[in-house]
């Protein structure tokens, strides 16, 4: 099994274009530290997101070359940007005003874990030093919620169960998983699977995943591009 | 992604009955006359209007009250050179009040903006505008609970504006539009000047874009206390 | 005794103008609409008192020509006002968190009725249209509250009361009282006289306060212009 | 009015033993790097440092903790491209830890700042960084209630300053300075450029000179990010 995962299971890069085709334009959306930021690269053209950085940025665009970056002008996670036009910038308490507030329209994060009622962890594995950052600010606040993940752990074992086990980020609060598998909605206590890759059945899916594994109309292929 | 409208009416057309509606301003300074004497044009029943004040002479808000728009103010100051409009239509009790300290309506304005349900406040303790509210004592000192204050409708007035929403206003007329545009649902601008993106430098920028839903140009907006010293009525 | 109250009592100008040698250079200062305003004319030279208005002006100097005004640069009581160097606009929450954060040094209001255990009651006669403004806040968030007032009402009656019965403004927050008659602490629910009009004795003006008038050290004669 | 001050030396004399202190800045963007540093010459002992991080490399906060002012940190995210100095104290027992979500931090400062004792949010509701905290509901959602924060000191980073402490930032250095600004009861800000009154455009002031008490010019500042960068080592 674990090696037919392997070889249909989509690239963090082909995940992160498959979320870039459901923002819409003039979305205003925020993307996690790490593979989420992957997302930003995929923006279909025609369409118009504005990003948001928890620091205090509205429309920030790619990063500069290298050798060119302004340590004053970085993101959430320490990497430098540079500005589009129509920027803005604004201090922490009115940044997380955007976020709590509902004006995001997505927040896009990675997990460790996603539970079929739509609780999220992805903040600590209980070990080390802990760290939270504004992640519990942000499933709380965006109006959709969704997860970029790997469908399973490097050990095979499911990242959407039926309860998280690992320390909470946001209770009932993720709308969507974007995951090397599968696209699955988050409703009524239940996973909802609307889109899988074309060489694995439900019941393959069903095998991997925790929890309850719903389908509530037809199935598609998830089709993206090699990446 | 473009917020500029090409008309007042347009820009006021999703507002009916029944409708919330914030309204920057204090006294004359910010208040976006056009916007709203477009809204008397439209002429939507039972609003419920929140704005510092309840109107001053017969444009504006009073006119809103004078042509039957307004069900229920909120605001913590309905008095004015010439508050005849909503002092005759509360007396009659043909219109409601909600008083709300100026603070307290600042903060709760800006709490429905940031996502804050409610918070503690040490204003109004012990007064008859805190009576029935929950209290709570912090560090031996008392404070009144108060609730945060959304809006279906933010109509505003800022100086400069881009296609993306972002805002700068002019003086002291910035007062409550800054926190009313985060409140709102759907915010609406009327902006002296658009210019192009790019043309409000980022450092600079007041209200940042994500909280104005539409912007409509008025180069010749009129000053509503200016207005009220020529007489002015509307319609 | 109403006719040796007329003859000694203070103009406002007067109350005023003694009300204003006790902001130090550098405070912070917000003014009530109407008679307290006029403290502002009254600053000792050599000092600078920054003044706050609620609508979101820091800085804010003398009213302009008629003719001149800008009608979008007014302060709380919607009157014209010019800047000073150095002034600062802001929006309401902002103007409010200086108030109620307890960054204006001083407040300076009227009064219908001032309690010796630092009541005020100022807002509302129970008649008519209500209207608070800002009062409630200035007397909950400033770090002194001064009251400048006549020492009795039109009718005779004590301003300075046992307790107050109308409604009140705010509880406890009075710090000090400047009216017509003398210069008064509120300490430890008492009214504590400071400062009083040369002709009358402290006996006198126990005879038009309510509540205790206690005395806590030497009391002077207040020493004001003609005004 | 003249806020200014001669030294940095100065500019941190206030600051003794016990003090809780916030320190501006996300990273190494807005931190005042020159006034942690002059700090670290004056050695006050046992400090509870608010920040948003727990310091980088050997310099600014990271050099606090190293030279042994901090006791505890208040921050939410103690993670950096080199942590070790926090992180070794931390498994050690050596310093405490108050771990707070980045929007709760920033409004608990801000609530400091605005006279707010506690609020309620979404954030952090059923997790266990919310344990312990009183929870309400509103309206059907559950919230947590969380207390205002307030520092002794804000030492803080502006780009411009006048003498009365009105300051602007320069691009995403504003972060949690302005804020911080507002809870720090005593707030020293270095400024790139000192300007002279009406320097600053009263619209474009950020900061409004009422929350700062002390400005000291640092035209030189060093960026936290660029020391680290050349493993630079603060003594």
């Amino acid at each position: 099994m674990s090696e037919t995962l392997e070889k249909h299971k989509l690239s963090n890069a082909q995940i992160a274009w498959r979320a870039a085709q459901d923002i819409e334009d003039g979305a205003y959306v925020n993307l996690g530290i790490g593979f989420p930021e992957m997302v930003a690269k995929f923006q279909p053209e025609n369409r118009q997101a504005v990003f948001h950085t928890e620091n205090g940025v509205l429309g920030f665009g790619k990063a500069p070359k290298e050798g060119e970056e302004d340590w004053d002008l970085i993101n959430a996670g320490k990497k430098a940007i540079t500005l589009n036009p129509g920027a803005a910038f604004f201090h922490h308490a009115d940044s997380f005003s955007m976020i709590r507030g509902g004006h995001l329209d997505v927040a896009i994060l990675g997990a460790f874990q996603v539970a079929q009622n739509g609780d999220l962890a992805n903040w600590s594995t209980g070990k080390g030093v802990p760290a939270v950052g504004g992640a519990m600010d942000l499933v709380n606040g965006a109006k959709r919620v969704c997860v970029l993940t790997d469908h399973v752990t490097k050990n095979g074992e499911p990242k959407l169960v039926d309860r998280c086990t690992m320390p909470l980020t946001g209770v009932g609060c993720v709308t969507r998983v974007y995951s090397s598998l599968a696209v699955i909605d988050v409703e009524g206590g239940r996973f909802v699977l609307r889109e899988k890759v074309a060489g694995l059945s439900v019941d393959d899916l069903r095998a991997v995943t925790g929890g309850e594994l719903a389908t509530d109309g037809e199935v598609i292929d998830i089709a993206v591009p090699d990446l | 992604m473009d917020k500029r409208l090409g008309s007042l009416a347009e820009a006021v057309s999703p507002i009916g009955d029944g409708a919330t509606v914030m309204i920057g301003g204090f006294g004359g300074s910010g208040a976006p006359i056009e916007l709203i004497h477009a809204l008397i044009d439209k002429g939507p029943k039972n609003l419920t209007v929140i704005n510092n004040n309840a109107g001053n002479g017969h444009v504006g808000i009073a006119a809103m009250i004078e042509q039957g728009l307004v069900a229920k103010m909120i605001c913590s100051f309905p008095r004015s050179s010439d508050p005849r409009v909503f002092n005759e239509k509360y007396l009659a009790g043909e219109i409601e009040l909600e008083l709300v300290p100026q603070g307290t309506l600042a903060e709760r304005i800006r709490a429905g903006g940031a996502g804050i349900p409610a918070f503690y406040t040490p204003t109004a303790y012990g007064t008859e505008l805190a009576e029935g509210k929950p209290t709570a004592e912090f560090d031996g000192k008392h404070y009144v609970q108060e609730r945060w204050l959304k809006a279906d409708f933010a109509l505003i007035k800022a100086e400069l504006g881009d296609q993306m929403g972002n805002l700068t206003y002019r003086m002291a007329a910035r007062n409550f539009n800054p926190i009313m545009a985060m409140a709102g649902a759907h915010t609406v601008a009327q902006v002296g000047t658009l210019v192009p993106l790019g043309g409000i430098e980022p450092e600079q920028v007041i209200t940042p874009g994500i909280f104005v839903d539409a912007v409509v140009e008025v180069s010749d907006a009129k000053q509503e206390e200016v207005l009220n010293r020529e007489g002015a009525v509307y319609p």
